[in-house]
């Protein structure tokens, strides 16, 4: 595969576009030109994503330095096939919430409407930043950005819980980039004097293993947004927002982009050679395997749908980081596809969960028995996507999982391989059970 | 609090004192400030600017930045204490008046005072009876103070004293005034208005003439470059700069000791005081 | 011969300034301070001029002198009509 | 001449240094604040005048334009206190009076009053 | 020869600001400001400092004596300490 | 007080006020070459223009005036003679070691009969510049409030001091 | 002898680190704000007698050249100066010759005291009385807030709302 | 003309101050004009100057009466002084443009002596920065204090107070600081920065020149209000008039850390401050307790100005400790800092005028529901906000990343934990703010609209856009379902452009420190630290 380096604005715009969208959004005097905007910006996001495409097909990566800021580090974007992948994946879905939030939002009547739309398009904005970063700095930077553009979301209803989680969310999230992953990265910078992606890390040669354990571990819990316990309360407390956030949050940017900033750092920081060296995968995989096991254990037991839903995501970001410290190829690819699999199948479950809310405000799965009678089309969306997520052939999370298990396969690992097995069954079990109880006689008065 | 200051000031205090001990003697003749940078103000200060006292030559010439900056500093204390203290007059308060031919006083009440009226003169509140010793006294020794104080001006370059000191005891002649007999008659004789433009104006003759310098072609505030208007060389152009200079200073700091002992007299509202 | 005699001149009445500093500093009341200062300041003007002749600059040093006389009578003058003015229009001279 | 300026100066000087110490004395024995002034404030000009006149003669011994502008000028000193002094001396007695300070009486003679 | 003059002059200095800040009155405390002025003028001009001892004497003595008692005039004379 | 002087003696006061600024200028200055002199005579000026010359007290007559001041010229000496006796005598007083018994403060009042203003003042000041009395009060009737500080001094006014100053103002 | 000369070598170092030290105590530690001020003024103006001190030099002159006709040198260069400031272009420059050479040859700087700390000193008095000014002002105006000048008072005020 | 430029900066601000004293008492609007036109030019000069010093790369020196330099006073103008000079005048510019209206207010019929002031103040920092003379600096110190405490006492009916604290340590400080060039003098004889430099590596056992240091050291220390002697600051800020506060906030300690670096740098030469003293442990120390009691009382406060002086008592700990962090990193992270905390705290200071501007009071509580009514500044704001917590790519993280380099590699850890620890406590600070702008109103919103219009009518106009009105009320009657209509009133156009403008500031310069950092900050470092 010929790398070839080509110099383009593309990422750039793609990034700019739907900031560019805001002052629109803001001043906009009707409802309709808003949504146009939003729409708009949408669409010329994904065709700006999707026009490099067949670039990176072609082995390219592309890269722009927007300004130096430091003497040896810039902002910088770097389109590569992993990167692009997840801001397809991003935008598309931008898109479909879009037009889920326009119908969620005017059918409730939301107020401050302009102003959800316009950090929803930050939001975005700061996810493909993520996506196309070319150093740990420019991915801090957006994944800060993050944070700061979904604060408002999560606390959209402006009530004393929202507000009460709205801390929260921010205390793990900020705590986390602030507190834990900052200070790594400089010590990384001190210690390597570089902060760029490299394909074998850039820690190796540089730091030794007692470091290089603390560094990781700073990363991984740092990027709280990945959710591995303790660093995963946050999520469920998030779950206040109104629905599309919450899909948004959990299945495209928030969490993915805490999920891809790990697969990064990993890859491109720590170095697999290095991780695998000093038995630092192996720890790692441990964390996420126990946070894999509680989290459904949890889900188990949540009556709030939303809820469920949430210590479900926790569960399934951590296949990811399992999939990628095993540091096999197969489970890197695994880990990597679930971050698109795991969006899809996700992002339906929520609209669902959200619609059920429109339709008859209601939110505790106790509540809703026989529902499904009632919307048959949504119920059957919900199933779909809950196969998909528990990992049934033929639907996209089976494939995401079948890479884990040959993962866990070779990497000769075998207790990961239970800890998928039995999540998986554990993730069955609350979804059917749920499935089944929406589709079973309605309550009789 | 006070033991807090007693410990305080008793570290510090024994820290200098420590310390001292490696000064050099008072008074010893070859410490490095004796030799270093001095000698050359000393033996320099005829060739280079025509002025005996030395003081005065430093001052004003080879360190005339520091001194224009000293002057700004009085302006400034003069406008703080104009932009804190002073307070528009108020015509509500009561106000009291003698009757001339009389001697009989009235309280007026709001603005009905008697404007223009040759008979009824505005006394204070706490009015005391016009001390003839003091005042007499004080009005015959206006007039040499302020002779000695321009004196004291002119005379800076050959012996001590100059603009400072002089326009301090120009200021100290109006305060006198105002002692002697009441704040009112002094401001009268000379306004705040007067004050505050003759304050900027001395410090805008010292600064404007060492931006004439600078206009003409030379270093701010190098009086030499002056020689051509003033029909004099480079070395008398130095001294005769130093006059102007000290003039200037002598204005501000007569204008803003007055205006100073004015707010503060009167608590800023300029209508009776000490 | 006589400059022994106004150096230890000197010498004696800055020695003779501690009386009027006690008086200044201890004095019982306001006035009996003003008192002490005004004494200072007159004895400081002859001491000025005792410095001069140490010196040998008299000249130089008369102008402080005549300053420091003029502006010890501004202060003293000042001070004392705190009190001139801080009665009202109430109570007037007895006499 | 120059024996008998200095031995005249001498005198005044040492005969003022002694009024300032009579004034300073003063200062401390008399009883009240209106008698410590008549001291205070008389003796030490008498002092000044005596000192100063002492050296104003002295400085003329050599005589040029600019001693004697000098010994005018100290003359004028002279000059310029024995106006204020008494000046300032009734400005502080007149304060004291407003201040309300009764001077103090011999006991003998308070029935005088 | 002058520092005999030098050494009781600093005395005195020191005695007087002691006592402008331990008198338990403020006008008392600016005279005393204003006596502790005069000797600092004094000991300018014992030390040859003519300029110095000039600004003192017209400064020190004359219009900051003269400052502090106007701001006493405007409001009080009390101090606790 | 402000009464507006007629043009001419307007002429007189501000020149006479003008020449002894001048005279005191030359004492200070002690330099007379051009340019000093000159610095003089526009520092007069400025005095003289800026105080508008009724602060230093001129009569307007020139008679008058050089009547008074060769007045003075006797009187003075006469007051420094005084004032020696005077100084001499206060001296002793508070060197005896009997003082408490020899000092007798008291307060005098009297009326004055000089009517002029600086004659009052002038007499005023001569009272306090003789130690034993301090002028307390006067006012511009007259009365004056002495207080001396022992019989002797206070037996000798209003006396001869008093009769020499109004001799000295024509009355 | 040995130990007075020693005090007179270092009294005024010592007198001014007691004087700096007594306002800095007014300044920390008293309570009422014209007393601090005072001390204020107290504080800056032990810096100046520190100035002053290194200043001193034994058995020099006041900082200001002699000139008048006892010493041929400097009065032939006071001529030349005052020759300068009236007399034509070319006198002025003779005379300015004759000042410099004047000024070489008689001029020592053993003789004269340092004059450069009085010059910054001076700008220090100016500075503090600048201060006191405004200081003052200051402390009339939280009179006018307060009704009082103690500290404790005011704070007590503050806390009672 | 360009051979002066050294001398026209200072120059033109002074003789402006002057022109505008006297002209405040013929003409109450021309002060103000004076006072601009005055700034401006010295804003031009000074980016003149730098751009003169980054193209030759040779400090400017200029002499002052034409006397070189042990003699008379000189100016030098080098890397370091050129940009703090751009940013004196920039701040003090930006600052008056967009305070006019409070100005006009709040001090009526002595706008002549405000103004003048002003640019005195101005004056004397940007004297400050350039003097080469460590005599001259103490009388510019002078004069900026003294105009400083002018500008400050003139606020709320307790600034007089607060004001005379801050005089007396302040006196104390600049009193230290003359003390401290005495002991210099007493050792060297000489006052000129370039001179001493060349005396002092001479005589480093000198006892004097040590406590010469440690008293400057001390005298700016209390001056820049670092932790023990901060006592000062917050009331002098908090309850001065915005105007003041938005001009001395942002200059005033940081001008004095500049002045430390300079002392420290040209003075004392690195050698000497680094390598025969090494006073890194002991004023890192000083800079974590003053980072961390700076932001826990920042916690603390409800006053939202006061809230801000105690973060920039945490600032100050920030610059002191990265400064002696004695590396090349820490040195270039405070210098940095210097011009990154100016422009954030001037953005705060103009946002806390509009602020005031609006409700009327400092409470933070009072700030409820403004991102709804004036969405534009509340976004600047938070983008200073952010620029504060350290959040890329604002300025405050660039500053942040190379103190924090700094302090791991000089092993000062506490130091490093205490940043990051103070930007977590200023993340939440600030959060609680937006959470009250984003969220409160809406409760009571019909009353909190009456009196917000009794307000805005005790203010004088508003300029407000008809259009926008118009949109907002057709929103309210579409979108908002339980809310009254949310009328937007951005402040007036002069009041916003400078505010947003200083906002967009924050962004450029946190996306260009690097080429800040190269171009000029590396040349302004002694080759002697690494």
């Amino acid at each position: 595969m010929s790398m070839e380096t080509i110099l383009s604005v593309k990422p750039l715009f793609a990034v700019l576009v739907s900031l560019v969208a805001i002052p629109g959004i803001v001043s906009s005097r009707s409802q309709n030109i808003r949504e146009a905007w939003t729409f708009g910006a949408a669409a010329i996001k994904l065709l700006l994503v999707l026009s490099m495409l067949p670039l990176v097909l072609d082995g390219n990566v592309l890269t722009f330095t927007l300004v130096q800021v430091l003497p040896d580090i810039g902002i910088t974007f770097k389109v590569d096939a992993f990167g692009l992948l997840f801001a397809i994946v991003a935008s598309s879905l931008w898109i479909v919430t879009s037009i889920y939030s326009i119908g969620y939002m005017r059918s409730l009547n939301e107020h401050s409407q302009t102003r959800y739309f316009s950090f929803f398009a930050v939001a975005i904005s700061a996810t493909i930043g993520v996506a196309f970063s070319a150093n740990l700095l420019t991915l801090y930077l957006f994944y800060e950005m993050l944070s700061l553009a979904t604060f408002p979301l999560v606390t959209h209803h402006q009530d004393k819980e929202a507000r009460s989680s709205g801390r929260k969310y921010l205390f793990y999230i900020l705590g986390g980039s602030i507190g834990l992953v900052l200070p790594a990265m400089m010590i990384t910078y001190h210690f390597t004097g570089t902060l760029d992606f490299a394909a074998q890390g850039v820690m190796a040669g540089h730091i030794n293993s007692g470091l290089a354990l603390l560094l990781t571990v700073m990363f991984l819990f740092g990027f709280a947004k990945v959710g591995i316990m303790p660093m995963h309360s946050w999520l469920p407390a998030a779950m206040v927002a109104p629905t599309p956030v919450s899909a948004l949050l959990h299945a495209v940017a928030v969490v993915k982009v805490g999920a891809f900033s790990v697969v990064r750092v990993f890859t491109g920081i720590v170095g697999t050679t290095l991780l695998s060296d000093f038995g630092i995968n192996g720890i790692v995989c441990v964390l996420a395997s126990i946070t894999i096991v509680v989290a459904s254990l949890i889900a188990l037991s949540q009556d709030e749908l939303k809820r469920r839903l949430a210590f479900s995501t926790i569960g399934q970001l951590s296949y990811i980081v399992l999939g990628i410290a095993l540091l096999t190829k197969s489970g890197m690819t695994g880990g990597m596809l679930h971050i698109a699999m795991h969006a899809f199948g996700k992002i339906t479950l929520f609209f669902c969960a959200g619609a059920i809310f429109c339709a008859t405000g209601i939110k505790y799965i106790s509540k809703m028995k026989g529902i499904g009678r009632r919307m048959p089309i949504t119920m059957t969306a919900f199933l779909i996507g809950s196969l998909s997520v528990v990992g049934f052939p033929p639907c996209g999370g089976f494939i995401s999982k079948w890479y884990l298990v040959l993962g866990t396969v070779e990497s000769g690992n075998i207790a990961f391989l239970f800890v998928l097995l039995g999540s998986s069954f554990l993730n069955a079990a609350y979804f059917f059970r749920f499935s089944t109880m929406l589709f079973s006689a309605a309550k009789r008065r | 609090m006070k033991i807090l200051g007693k410990i305080t000031i008793t570290i510090c205090g024994l820290l200098l004192l420590f310390f001292t001990s490696d000064f050099p003697d008072w008074g010893d003749v070859n410490s490095p400030a004796s030799t270093h940078l001095s000698p050359y103000f000393i033996e320099h200060t005829i060739e280079d600017t025509a002025v005996p006292n030395i003081v005065t030559s430093v001052l004003a010439d080879y360190r005339g930045y520091d001194t224009m900056f000293e002057t700004t500093v009085i302006l400034t204390a003069g406008l703080a204490c104009f932009l804190l203290l002073r307070i528009p007059r108020k015509d509500s308060i009561h106000r009291y008046y003698r009757h001339e031919p009389t001697g009989v006083t009235i309280r007026v009440e709001g603005d009905r005072y008697p404007k223009g009226s040759n008979v009824f003169t505005r006394i204070d509140s706490s009015w005391v009876p016009y001390d003839l010793i003091i005042n007499f006294t004080c009005r015959l020794l206006i007039h040499f103070i302020q002779l000695f104080a321009l004196y004291v001006v002119a005379h800076g370059h050959h012996s001590p004293g100059g603009g400072f000191q002089g326009g301090v005891l120009l200021g100290a002649s109006v305060i006198l005034f105002a002692i002697s007999g009441n704040l009112r008659a002094a401001i009268k004789r000379f306004g705040e208005k007067t004050a505050a433009i003759l304050s900027s104006t001395g410090v805008f003759i010292y600064a404007g003439a060492g931006a004439l310098c600078l206009f003409i072609g030379e270093q701010f505030l190098n009086y030499s470059a002056l020689g051509p208007l003033l029909g004099t060389d480079r070395i008398m152009a130095r001294s005769h700069g130093i006059l102007i200079v000290e003039i200037g200073v002598a204005m501000a700091v007569m204008a803003v000791m007055i205006w100073i002992y004015y707010n503060l007299s009167s608590a800023g509202k300029q209508d009776e005081g000490l | 011969m006589m400059d022994t005699l106004i150096l230890l001149s000197a010498i004696l009445l800055s020695l003779f300034m501690i009386i009027p500093l006690y008086r200044a500093v201890m004095g019982p009341t306001v006035l009996d301070r003003f008192m002490g200062v005004n004494a200072i300041g007159t004895q400081t003007t002859a001491l000025l001029i005792m410095i001069g002749f140490i010196y040998k600059r008299v000249d130089m040093f008369i102008d402080i002198a005549l300053a420091y006389a003029m502006l010890n009578f501004i202060a003293v003058l000042a001070a004392s009509r705190y009190f001139h003015k801080r009665k009202g229009l109430t109570e007037e001279m007895e006499s | 001449m120059i024996i008998l300026t200095s031995l005249v100066s001498g005198i005044m000087i040492l005969a003022g240094l002694v009024f300032f110490l009579g004034g300073s004395i003063g200062m401390i024995r008399l009883p009240d604040f209106y008698s410590r002034l008549h001291s205070a404030g008389m003796l030490d000009t008498m002092g000044l005048m005596l000192t100063m006149g002492g050296m104003a003669l002295y400085i003329i011994h050599d005589l040029t334009l600019n001693n004697v502008l000098s010994a005018l000028k100290i003359i004028l000193i002279v000059v310029f206190i024995f106006i204020t002094s008494p000046t300032a001396t009734h400005a502080i007695v007149d304060a004291g009076i407003r201040a309300g300070m009764k001077p103090w009486r011999k006991r003998g003679s308070e029935a005088g009053k | 020869m002058i520092w005999p003059i030098d050494l009781i002059i600093l005395g005195l200095v020191i005695v007087s600001a002691v006592a402008a800040i331990t008198v338990k009155d403020l006008l008392s405390a600016a005279v005393l400001l204003g006596a502790y002025s005069f000797l600092l003028c004094l000991l300018w001009a014992v030390m040859g400092a003519v300029d110095v001892a000039f600004t003192e004497a017209t400064v020190g003595a004359g219009v900051s004596t003269v400052f502090c008692v106007a701001a006493v005039f405007h409001t009080t004379r009390r101090t606790k300490d | 007080m402000k009464t507006k002087l007629k043009k001419a003696a307007f002429v007189t006061t501000f020149s006479i006020t003008f020449l002894i600024l001048f005279l005191f200028w030359c004492i200070f200055s002690g330099k007379f070459d051009a340019f000093h002199l000159s610095l003089g005579v526009i520092s007069c000026l400025l005095i003289c223009w800026a105080t508008s010359s009724d602060l230093l007290i001129v009569p307007p007559q020139i008679s008058r005036l050089v009547r008074l001041w060769s007045g003075f010229v006797i009187y003075i000496p006469w007051l420094i003679w005084q004032i020696i006796l005077a100084n001499i005598h206060v001296l002793v007083l508070v060197l005896s070691p009997d003082m408490d018994k020899r000092i007798n403060p008291k307060i005098i009042k009297f009326k004055s009969r000089i009517k002029d203003t600086v004659g009052l003042v002038t007499f005023a000041n001569s009272i306090t510049l003789t130690p034993g009395t301090i002028t307390v009060a006067l006012n511009m009737y007259g009365d004056m409030v002495i207080h001396a500080i022992d019989d002797e001094s206070a037996a000798a006014l209003p006396g001869d001091m008093e009769k020499k100053v109004a001799k000295l103002f024509g009355e | 002898m040995e130990l007075f000369s020693f005090i007179v070598a270092k009294a005024d170092y010592w007198a001014y680190v007691i004087l700096m030290m007594v306002g800095l105590y007014a300044l920390i530690a008293k309570n009422n704000l014209v007393k601090k001020i005072v001390g204020m003024t107290i504080f800056q103006t032990a810096i100046i007698l520190f100035y002053v001190s290194i200043g001193y030099k034994k058995g020099a002159t006041i900082p200001i050249l002699h000139h008048g006709s006892d010493h041929g040198g400097e009065a032939l260069a006071a001529h030349g100066a005052h020759a300068a400031a009236h007399g034509t272009q070319e006198v002025a420059e003779q005379a300015a010759h004759a000042v410099a050479h004047a000024g070489e040859a008689a001029v020592k700087a053993m003789d004269y005291i340092n004059p450069l700390p009085h010059v910054l000193m001076l700008t220090a008095i100016v500075v503090g009385v600048a201060t006191l000014g405004v200081a003052l002002a200051l402390a009339m105006k939280v009179y006018k807030e307060y009704g009082t000048l103690e500290e404790d008072e005011i704070n007590q005020q503050l806390r009672n709302g | 003309m360009t051979s002066n430029l050294p001398a026209l900066v200072i120059i033109v601000p002074l003789l402006a101050s002057l022109v505008a004293a006297g002209a405040g008492w013929f003409n109450r609007k021309a002060p103000f004009y004076i006072a601009v036109i005055a700034l401006l030019i010295s804003f031009i000069s000074s980016v003149l100057l730098l751009a003169q010093v980054v193209a030759t790369g040779v400090a400017i020196e200029y002499q002052m009466a034409g006397w070189p330099a042990p003699v008379g006073i000189v100016y030098v103008i080098d890397h370091l002084s050129a940009m703090v000079l751009v940013v004196i005048t920039f701040v003090a510019f930006v600052n008056l443009i967009g305070n006019r209206q409070a100005v006009e207010t709040e001090f009526k019929n002595k706008e002549g002596a405000f103004n003048a002031l002003y640019v005195l103040f101005t004056a004397g920092l940007v004297g400050m920065t350039a003097t080469g003379d460590a005599f001259n600096l103490y009388v510019l110190l002078e004069i900026a204090s003294l105009s400083g405490y002018a500008l400050i006492g003139l606020g709320s009916s307790r600034a007089p107070l607060a004001t005379l604290n801050y005089l007396f340590l302040g006196t104390i400080g600049a009193t230290f600081y003359l003390l401290g060039v005495g002991y210099l003098y007493i050792a060297t004889g000489s006052l000129n920065m370039a001179d001493l430099a060349t005396i002092i590596p001479s005589m480093m056992n000198s006892s004097t020149i040590l406590f010469a240091f440690i008293i400057c050291l001390t005298g700016l220390l209390v001056k820049m209000a670092i932790f023990p002697v901060h006592g000062w600051l917050p009331g002098a800020y908090s309850e001065s008039s915005t105007v003041s506060a938005g001009l001395i906030a942002p200059l005033t300690t940081k001008v004095t850390i500049y002045i430390m670096v300079r002392i420290c740098l040209t003075l004392f030469t690195p050698e000497y401050t680094f390598g025969y003293i090494d006073p890194t442990d002991i004023m890192v120390a000083i800079a974590v307790a003053s980072i961390i009691f700076g932001s826990l009382s920042a916690l603390a406060q409800k006053d939202f100005k006061r809230m801000l002086s105690y973060i920039i008592i945490a600032e100050v700990g920030y610059m002191v400790g990265g400064f002696f962090l004695g590396n090349r990193m820490g040195v270039s992270g405070a210098i940095l800092h210097i011009v990154n905390d100016a422009a954030m705290t001037l953005a705060l200071f103009m946002a806390a005028g509009i602020f005031i501007w609006k409700t009327g009071d400092e409470k933070q509580s009072s700030l409820k529901g403004l991102y709804a009514k004036m969405p534009f500044t509340m976004a600047g704001f938070t983008l200073a906000a952010l620029s504060v917590v350290g959040v890329p790519p604002t300025c405050g993280f660039f500053s942040k990343w190379y103190l924090i380099s700094g302090g791991i590699a000089a092993g000062q850890y506490l130091f490093v934990g205490a940043l990051i620890f103070s930007s977590l406590i200023n993340a939440v600070l600030f959060f609680r703010i937006f959470e009250i702008a984003l969220f409160e109103p809406f409760k009571s919103h019909h009353h909190a609209g009456d009196e917000e219009d009794k307000v805005e009518s005790h203010h004088g106009e508003t300029i407000v856009d008809p259009g926008v009105i118009e949109s907002a009320q057709q929103y309210s009657g579409s979108d908002s379902h339980d809310h009254g209509a949310i009328v937007i009133k951005e402040p007036p156009l002069p009041m916003l452009v400078p505010f947003l403008g200083v906002c967009v500031l924050l962004l450029i310069l946190g996306l260009y420190s690097g080429s800040i950092v190269n171009n000029i900050i590396h040349f302004a470092i002694p080759a002697g630290i690494i």
